[in-house]
């Protein structure tokens, strides 16, 4: 078992925000899902107070060994979450984090205060990194901002508070020592790179334009940010980027991680997190001390 | 059946410029006409064009029987080449049936194909007793693909240039009289939106750029008539016409 | 012809800094080199007003679609330079771009003004990017401190300036500005991205400990940043980052850039600048107008 | 010879563990023994392990006669293991010949290898007169590398385990006398340490992790006895024992 935040987990492998919708997996691949499931805990996609239909598709483009996504955050909204979508999650085998957005402290502060009264919800995830959204800068890009909003929060929930840092800045070490000044109870990173493919007539091809980059072309990219913040931070970290195998995972819980998120891998491969725990299991049957 | 398997190519056939490939999938459930699966080579995916492919690709299932699963491949890039190229032997990651295929209609079914969106209705017509079929093909290099179906009469074929069949665009063989039929349709967005447009009974196959095939990423959205985004993997592949705000040309 | 602040260059593709050195593949390649030289203008490694020895071995790890490097600068110094290597690098058939870097704005104007007085320089570039160096966050990160460097530089030559920008940023388009107002002629970009390898012990692979990521991998980062930087400077753009081909140059020309350089295909292909300008001529000559 | 050119394998071989393949190189230069030369498959180079391999991979050439190019494969790792899957009329890039190889020397030499560091050496013996050869490998398998030197009499050899040749270390067998003699060496980096420790007149031939082999990238750097580094690509891959400050392990 490991313990982060109080949660006591089966493994250190999770999912990313918005990489695994458990609730369509579990209509595609039916009940043996719940009987294999991949992570030890499971995160939501991004709740934001109203519901968002998206950005117009394509959404999806292939890079040299990653891809970029301009999803555009749909979702129900915080009201439909909490109706539709909560009761069946919370019929999952493993602790649930509720991942948030908000552009403002306040929206952020309402979002949490909601999670906070629901008992099926263990922790909340604070996405102050998505690139996707036309917001001007990602809010949680420049350090003393970042602090403010999330002692803003802070105050919202008795729940352990994750802060998703983004990758999108120039200091990742300052914004994970900000979040943890503000009140969080953990950082997770990297999210995606903001990134940008053309179509063959030079327009861009993502209908939001812009999109985010993940998969093995930002995992070392992930292993120097994680170790940047592991330096300046004492809380928990949450590390991903690129993950494929559990040798990868073993590199970012050396670099100072607690847990490891699995994100574009689950679509190659929708039960990789099962898999990726084993072989982590199997290096460290294998080895003294694999974590030294 | 939940994550992925290897699986073993035991046959692959060529019909013109297409590649039909079969895989032994034992354990795999047995898929119903219209649904996908998401493949991708077990050695070498990637290092092709642009260092791609690297996440797997969506194909309709074309065939299936006894534990025998057949694929129609089209080369239109990295992944369909990487597949076009699987022999005897070769394993393949597989990961589906997935989606929602073919809906079953009292009304009378014509089939309608273009190109490589014929695989879905091939695997349609298999269930059904000599049902209609039309398809459309670039030339009679292409039209070969036509003689995959064989269950009732001889298929229909156009061609773009009168090298095969008749001359011209598949819609042009439809009835003028649709009352009482249903159109089973899957090929270019162009042909799919033309068939929408007249706003008859229909069932319309898409296709979409996906990355998971499974609904984790929201990335293979269409349009719905009544605003917002259905996805293509989960909610689909197979739309009623009169769901779809349009049908995107990607 | 191409103009490039005031330059008349042969086409489109230059090389991206410390990724040739032409006096070597001379050695290794003979006159042939110089017959075929494969980029329009040649700009140098940068080179630092002290001698540096670099960092040491390992300094490469190969990853998906590119590669991380941590070479750390390694050159004879200003005065090295000028004596051993510009008299060679004067026989080249393109004019000589010198990149110079120092950490500070009066290191940097010591460089410019000693490049500002050899007719074999046809322009400087500042790099102001490099995150392979331990000086804690590189000096083009922060727009104001970098309009404040540029303008301290500026009045030290009148060769044309091209400030490299720095992508380890939260706004790269406010570094572009910057370099604008402080007085650049031209901004390039995108230098390579911080990241980190680990070895099968979990210790850092390079001598350097982190490293930049180049090649493929950062391909559409790079298109995302030349947007992005274009959208708000008037000065012509040196685009880089990922390009193998033609279509990935022109790209970056679509994007907003004037001139595309090439850096981690040269390892690959040591002629790949001649060959991705001829593609780009294909496409031209292919197409009504390519560039719209 | 600028830049990269295909070229297509014309014979693979094995040798135990190891592979030999010949390409056919018309045009390019004569390579000197010791010289080395980049090599990548121009189909499926990537897709590996990791992704990779992405950057081309240099390999001491181990013959050359005729416009034809030999070279000898260890399995390290996803470039080693995807060349060593080459076979005839499958095409190659390669950039060369690169570097600075074995300089003549009028003492007697002595060749010591080790493992797949014996490729230089065989085409070093190919232009000497009956040389003295020693040559370790880890067990009898990889020991059959050693009917590579057809040049002059046979090699000694050992092996790790005893299972052929001499049970030890390959300097085991050097001579305690070694004056008037200058060692040519190339095997791995404790190997070539030992050697250098031993003071005496000896060239080593280094590898170094590269991308480029022309002097492009300096990410071959080794340290120097005089303080700094060198380029193995163009100062080396062959440097004189007493230049070097050591031999890194990597
Ligand atoms: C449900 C479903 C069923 C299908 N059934 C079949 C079938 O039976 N047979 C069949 O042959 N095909 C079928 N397809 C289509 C098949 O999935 C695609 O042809 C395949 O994914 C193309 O991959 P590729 O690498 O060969 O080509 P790609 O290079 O991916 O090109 C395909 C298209 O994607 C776009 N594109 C180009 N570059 C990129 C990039 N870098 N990133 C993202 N998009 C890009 C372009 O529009 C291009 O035309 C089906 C698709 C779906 C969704
Ligand atoms: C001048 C010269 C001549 C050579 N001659 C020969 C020869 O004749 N025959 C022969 O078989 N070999 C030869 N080599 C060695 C050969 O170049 C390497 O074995 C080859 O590059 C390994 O590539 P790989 O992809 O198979 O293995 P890699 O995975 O690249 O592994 C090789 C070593 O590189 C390191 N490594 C592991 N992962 C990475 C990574 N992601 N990035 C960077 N480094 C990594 C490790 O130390 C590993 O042991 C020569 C090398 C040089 C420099
Ligand atoms: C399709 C897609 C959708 C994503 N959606 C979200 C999201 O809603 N919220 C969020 O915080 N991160 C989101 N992410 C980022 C991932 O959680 C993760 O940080 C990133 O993809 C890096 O991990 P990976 O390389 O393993 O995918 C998304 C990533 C992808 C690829
Ligand atoms: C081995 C290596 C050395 C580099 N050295 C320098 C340098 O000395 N100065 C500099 O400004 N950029 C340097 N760069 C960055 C490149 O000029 C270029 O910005 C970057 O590699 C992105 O382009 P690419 O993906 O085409 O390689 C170096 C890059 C590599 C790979
Ligand atoms: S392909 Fe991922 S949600 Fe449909
Ligand atoms: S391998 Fe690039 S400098 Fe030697």
């Amino acid at each position: 078992m490991i313990d982060f935040c109080g949660l006591q987990l089966e493994h250190e492998v999770i999912n990313g925000s918005g990489t695994f919708d458990a609730i369509a997996a579990r209509r595609a691949f039916g009940a043996e899902l719940l009987d294999r499931f991949p992570f030890s805990a499971f995160v939501s996609k991004t709740i934001t107070l109203k519901p968002r239909a998206g950005n117009p598709p394509p959404r999806l483009w292939e890079t040299a060994g990653g891809m970029i996504n301009s999803i555009g955050l749909p979702n129900k909204g915080l009201a439909g979450y909490l109706e539709h979508d909560l009761p069946q999650l919370a019929e999952l085998p493993v602790p649930l984090i509720t991942n948030v957005m908000g552009s403002t402290a306040e929206e952020l502060t309402e979002l949490a205060a909601a999670c906070d009264e629901r008992p099926e919800i263990a922790a909340i995830e604070l996405n102050v990194s998505c690139p996707n959204v036309a917001t001007g800068l990602d809010i949680g890009a420049v350090p003393a901002e970042l602090e403010r909003v999330v002692a803003g929060v802070r105050p919202a929930t008795t729940k352990p508070l994750i802060v998703k840092l983004t990758p999108n800045t120039a200091d990742v070490a300052a914004c994970g020592r900000a979040a943890e000044a503000g009140g969080a109870d953990a950082v997770s990173l990297i999210n995606t790179l903001r990134a940008m493919a053309l179509d063959s007539d030079g327009e861009p091809w993502l209908g939001g334009r812009t999109g985010g980059l993940s998969g093995p072309a930002i995992r070392n990219v992930a292993v120097a940010q994680v170790a940047a913040v592991a330096a300046g931070v004492t809380v928990p970290i949450v590390g991903m980027g690129g993950v494929q195998t559990g040798a990868h995972a073993l590199d970012l819980l050396r670099a100072g991680a607690t847990l490891v998120a699995v994100g574009t891998e689950s679509f190659r491969d929708p039960a990789a997190g099962g898999r990726i725990a084993r072989e982590l299991r199997e290096k460290a049957a294998n080895s003294a001390n694999p974590f030294a | 059946m939940f994550g992925r398997r290897a699986c073993t190519v035991v046959e692959r056939t060529t019909y013109g410029p297409y590649v039909v490939v079969d895989v032994h999938d034992p354990d795999g459930p047995a898929p119903a006409p219209g649904q996908f699966y998401m493949l991708a080579a077990v050695e070498r995916w990637g290092g092709g064009d642009g260092e791609r492919p690297f996440l797997p690709r969506a194909f309709s299932v074309l065939r299936a029987r006894e534990g025998r699963l057949s694929f129609l491949f089209d080369d239109v890039g990295p992944g369909t080449n990487r597949l076009m190229d699987l022999d005897r032997e070769d394993e393949l990651w597989l990961t589906g049936p997935l989606g929602e295929g073919w809906r079953p209609t009292d009304r009378r079914p014509i089939l309608i194909g273009g190109g490589v969106g014929i695989a879905p209705l091939v695997a349609l017509a298999d269930t059904l007793d000599a049902p209609e079929v039309l398809l459309g093909f670039r030339d009679a290099h292409h039209a070969q693909a036509a003689a995959l179906v064989t269950q009732g009469s001889d298929p229909s074929v156009t061609t773009d240039d009168g090298s095969a069949g008749h001359h011209g665009l598949v819609t042009e063989l439809l009835p003028d009289d649709l009352s009482g039929v249903e159109l089973f349709a899957c090929g270019p967005p162009a042909m799919l939106e033309a068939i929408r447009r007249l706003g008859v009974p229909a069932q319309l196959a898409l296709e979409s750029g996906m990355a998971c095939g499974f609904g984790a990423c929201f990335g293979c959205v269409t349009p719905l008539a009544e605003g917002g985004y259905a996805r293509v993997c989960v909610d689909g592949p197979v739309f009623a016409a009169a769901e779809l705000a349009e049908v995107p040309a990607h």
